[in-house]
């Protein structure tokens, strides 16, 4: 789960680290007000859980109210890299003396382990990497090397360490998959703030972490946001052939098919291992829903997912809701043969069945451009 | 003799008493695997059709020689099945389970490679060697027994390019599927190692994905060290940059991770890449 | 640091263990008031640093306030294995169902950590060890290990789960070499209850822990006791000849070749590596005033030690204080040339100096006998 | 050769900059060993006595290609700059650090043991292998090169013991003292494979003390492994039991532990045990 900059700068203040005192805005009025209680100069900054803000034009600086009535209302709706910015920050301005980079993520090296990918200074060659044996944890010696191989000046060592040192806490109590703060900045004062914050939660961890406070469905295309809703694994992508698969891996290669077969995917689907026929049915229902879409694929190969499921689930989703495209189904694997079975008991004018994932794919891409 | 499973395995399943657990072991010995032990702790002394459970694994171990374990758990309680298991001596771990957090296979990790214990996943299919043993949850019927081994992160991908073995006439060694997590115990290297020691392996059928550099390393790997012929399929020539495909590694950022990128880099290390599932059990078929 | 009970109780307490609610007292009325408040029967237990306090008789319960008198007044200047008792702790007396064992402690095994020693039930056959990875901590696995394969009953097997990992936390939050309970009860109602508590806390950690509030005086021996008050590692033997030497291995093996040459020691005393002279200083006046010590062996073998601090050390200690033996000094390594000139040109009538080892304990249990 | 040091020896030393440090790496330098780096948060780019001070181990290691890293950092600092020696890849790690608490010492063994870094120490003199290089506090003046290899958890007693041999003409290859806590990198038992293995090294001087089982794991490793000649003392006929005798690990628990039962394990496993350091070296000199 990608969070917010405010969402994830709260998470580095709970956990110690500086960062500026500010508030959310969701109108050009909230924001104006909020820049006005927390005085001039402010940044403003576009919410969006994408990269390259700054180039995008989606972060200014306002001196007064009138600038940041105008900067509040440029930004608000604009579109970056696909997102439609829907929620601004407001901060006050920092009045910066240095910059550097620091973040921590789980990565595998030749032996494994929690890498903190880079602390630069301004130089981008002042690279530092250390290996953090996740057994082992952060220790003073791997704050040591970064400040002191990063570059950093022997007046903010201490500062920046500290702040790695509760970075660190935090990326592992929190069950962050990437906790990144760019720029770490000193101030002219000589504070050190994490004046970003690009923090990714582990969904996995929702048994032990308080996940729910951050969902916000942000998705303003609609099969997005549906999928959201009901849990799907979904990817809108460009195309007009609608993917549903099991497996990663599998509905990957399918899109790959298809655009072998002359087509291209209208989205990636990964229904998963063990799906219920409620879920087929759900992503059925999504997918359908896409106007780009102009026939359905579904490539289900069976090990979990058993296909007796993955048929009950196909003619439940044809019985409750209108499917107008033509679906290509095919099904292999786990309890295959009862599922074929399933669908030719329960024949639907628009299902079409296929015995192989090429043919499938050349199918789906002849009833979407015959369509 | 195959690699990581054969005539030899026996297997110990934690979960054995839920439901999926139960489903896939009994689906295991059915197959002909030595299913000899279930773990739950509390019903030490209870039966699944035949198979004891025990209250732990040592126990098991001590019991029935299991040195195999298989995990089925949640996920909440998954590593430290893992744990458990690597305490207890077993040869292999085979853990099934899906969504286990990474900050708690971030250290499982780095405890197994330190003590030197081989683990297929986490969320992973398993490891089928066709017609001796099968520990997970592969389906059988799409697999023979031959001379060609198979590696791949993903699952249903993975049947996928059995399936298409099988129906071209080839035969597989074994087949590994090792996990999609980005913590997984054994990597494409590892499993590709052991196929190029294992004399009843003629072939190597490796499926990558996009994401990491993985697969870039196992082509150094292979470059170096592998002199058996390798056929290499990448999933996601068409994902789209920064969007999880899925698993939790299959990213491409910015430039890199891309399956273009991968798929030459396997060409270069002299491996014969296809470009769909189809195509790399062809390319396969027309040497073997 | 060896740990009272009531000292390692409390610690217990702090980290969640269930103990029994008392007190501590000093005399047998504050006893018999501690008992009355308490309410009967009450356990009246000796505190004491050594085991086998039950079989000594340091353990009584008491059913009125007649019987707390005549337990308590029995069990204070109690001797057990050479501890004179000075303090009681009173607690209300438990209705055992079930006892069992629990340790931790740090050994070494073939792949090092920490090890929990046992955990038996009744069954003394009934013990299960598990190791702990210290990188790695005390896990439910561990817990589910030792519970099960410890024979512990079902309807006890989460009570003791919960406090077993209790007292890991415990064992490495507070720095604890050793955290042993014996017995661990199940009361009549059903609750785990820490009876006995045996801690012992590394004092290498006093930079992070608080020990002071445990470094109570006990030592009745007054060369004990002033020892202890000057940081000196002291142990009091038998014999008559004085032993200082620098380095454990040295002064034990010193020990032996007293022995050997037909004397006993009367003491242990290590001054370590780099003694100052002051140290050695009071270690001297610790020896010399043992009223059995009729002649003192000094064995220094410098490294980080060197000669001439030892010397410098002998010479203030004769000139400060009154040292009526005889010392056999033998002086090697580390500027022990340097050393030696110092002893020679400071003569003092009893400083007999020794060139091996051998020669020097022979000398001084000569001394000794001859005194 | 000689074990873990020798002419091929490039020591850095974390805490070069303090007092215990500049005294013994000046020293260990003016003995003829290449002392080629110091290491000092913040003093990076100074030097002591032309030694250059750097504020990292892997900057030190990268700059000089020192490979031994000897530690004289306070104990609340010692284990961060053994865990920094080890991650920045160095052959050997001899920490002199007394009183570093248990709790840090124990997750040290672990992860050096997991990497397999060999550590001496900690609360040990070092090693020396005399006539080439010494690293660490022992004094070198009673030391003389010769084929006899010594080991032991004291410190003085090992002087002791090389004083004595050197005294009947015996020389040393190399002198490890291991250390005195409960957690120590090398134990006997992994110095007495080393000294088997060691073409330089034809005898065995092992010195041991009460306390633990290690003498006895060490007799049996020797009973089975060890085919030079062994010579041993254990130090502690005279403790008294429940008494810890300087040392964390030496204490007589119940009847367990004692130098009788050690130097009788040892004796069966075909060590001539003498009863006091100049005993032990009779009779090395009386068989070399």
């Amino acid at each position: 789960m990608d969070l917010l900059e405010y969402q994830g700068k709260q998470l580095l203040a709970d956990a110690g680290v500086p960062t500026p005192a500010g508030d959310h805005a969701n109108t050009v009025d909230d924001a104006v007000a909020v820049a006005d209680r927390i005085g001039y100069p402010v940044a403003i900054k576009a919410q969006v859980q994408v990269g390259g803000r700054g180039k995008a034009g989606g972060i200014k600086v306002a001196g007064n109210s009138e600038e940041a009535r105008e900067h509040a209302s440029g930004i608000l709706g604009m579109d970056i890299k696909g997102h439609t910015v829907l929620r601004l920050w407001i901060e006050p301005a920092a009045e910066i003396a240095a910059e550097f980079y620091a973040s921590f993520t789980g990565m595998v090296s030749a032996e494994g382990g929690v890498e903190i990918e880079e602390v630069a200074a301004a130089n981008p060659d002042a690279i530092a990497r250390v290996h953090i044996d996740p057994m082992l944890g952060f220790h003073p010696y791997h704050a040591t090397n970064l400040v002191y191989r990063g570059g950093i000046p022997a007046e903010h060592r201490r500062g920046v360490s500290e702040v790695l040192t509760q970075m660190f806490a935090a990326f592992e109590s929190l069950d962050a998959e990437l906790l990144e703060v760019n720029p770490l900045i000193v101030t002219t004062s000589g504070d050190v703030v994490a004046l970003d914050a690009k923090v990714t939660l582990d969904e996995n961890a929702e048994f032990r972490q308080e996940l729910e406070r951050f969902r916000e469905i942000f998705a303003t295309d609609p099969q997005e946001r549906a999928a959201k809703e009901k849990g799907l694994n979904y990817i809108k992508l460009q195309g007009q052939v609608g993917v549903i698969g099991n497996g990663a891996g599998l509905v990957m290669s399918t899109l790959d098919v298809v655009a072998q077969a002359g087509g291209k995917a209208a989205n990636f689907l990964d229904v998963g291992g063990g799906a219920s026929a409620e879920f087929i049915a759900n992503s059925l229902e999504v997918v359908s829903s896409d106007p780009q879409v102009k026939s359905i694929l579904v490539n289900i190969f069976g090990g979990i997912t058993r296909g007796e499921e993955v048929a009950n689930g196909i003619v439940a989703a044809l019985d409750e809701v209108d499917i107008p495209q033509p679906i290509v189904v095919r099904l292999d694997g786990t309890n295959a043969a009862e599922g074929r079975q399933i669908l030719g008991d329960n024949p639907k004018p628009n299902l079409h069945s296929a015995t192989t994932m090429l043919e499938a794919a050349a199918e789906a891409v002849r009833l979407a451009q015959g369509a | 003799m195959a690699i990581y499973v054969d005539a030899n395995t026996k297997v110990v399943v934690s979960g054995l008493t839920g439901k999926e657990g139960r489903f896939h072991a009994l689906r295991n010995r059915a197959y002909g695997t030595q299913v000899v032990a279930g773990v739950t702790p509390g019903k030490g002394g209870q039966d699944v059709e035949g198979i004891p459970v025990f209250d732990t694994i040592a126990e098991a171990v001590k019991e029935t020689g299991a040195n195999t374990s298989l995990v089925f758990v949640p996920p909440r309680f998954a590593t430290d099945a893992c744990y458990e298991a690597a305490d207890a001596n077993v040869d292999l771990i085979v853990c099934i389970t899906e969504g286990i957090p990474v900050h708690d296979e971030a250290p499982l990790y780095s405890y197994l490679r330190y003590r030197d214990v081989p683990m297929i996943g986490p969320n992973c299919p398993g490891v089928l060697t066709p017609g001796v043993a099968n520990v997970g949850i592969m389906p059988t019927e799409i697999a023979t027994p031959g001379r060609v081994g198979l590696v791949s992160r993903s699952g249903t991908l993975t049947y996928q390019v059995v399936h298409e073995l099988t129906q071209k006439g080839i035969g597989q060694s074994t087949c590994v599927g090792i996990g999609g997590d980005p913590f997984i115990g054994q990597f494409h290297i590892d499993v590709a190692r052991r196929f190029n020691d294992d004399p009843d392996t003629d072939a190597i059928v490796m499926i990558g994905e996009i994401g990491g550099d993985e697969e870039e390393r196992c082509a150094a790997f292979i470059a170096a060290h592998v002199d058996k012929p390798v056929f290499g399929y990448v999933a996601g020539f068409e994902a789209p940059p920064g969007k999880k495909m899925g698993h939790a590694g299959a990213i491409i950022s910015g430039s890199k991770g891309t399956a273009q990128a991968k798929a030459e880099a396997l060409e270069e290390a002299g491996v014969a890449v296809g470009r769909n599932p189809s195509e790399v059990a062809e390319l396969a078929a027309a040497r073997m």
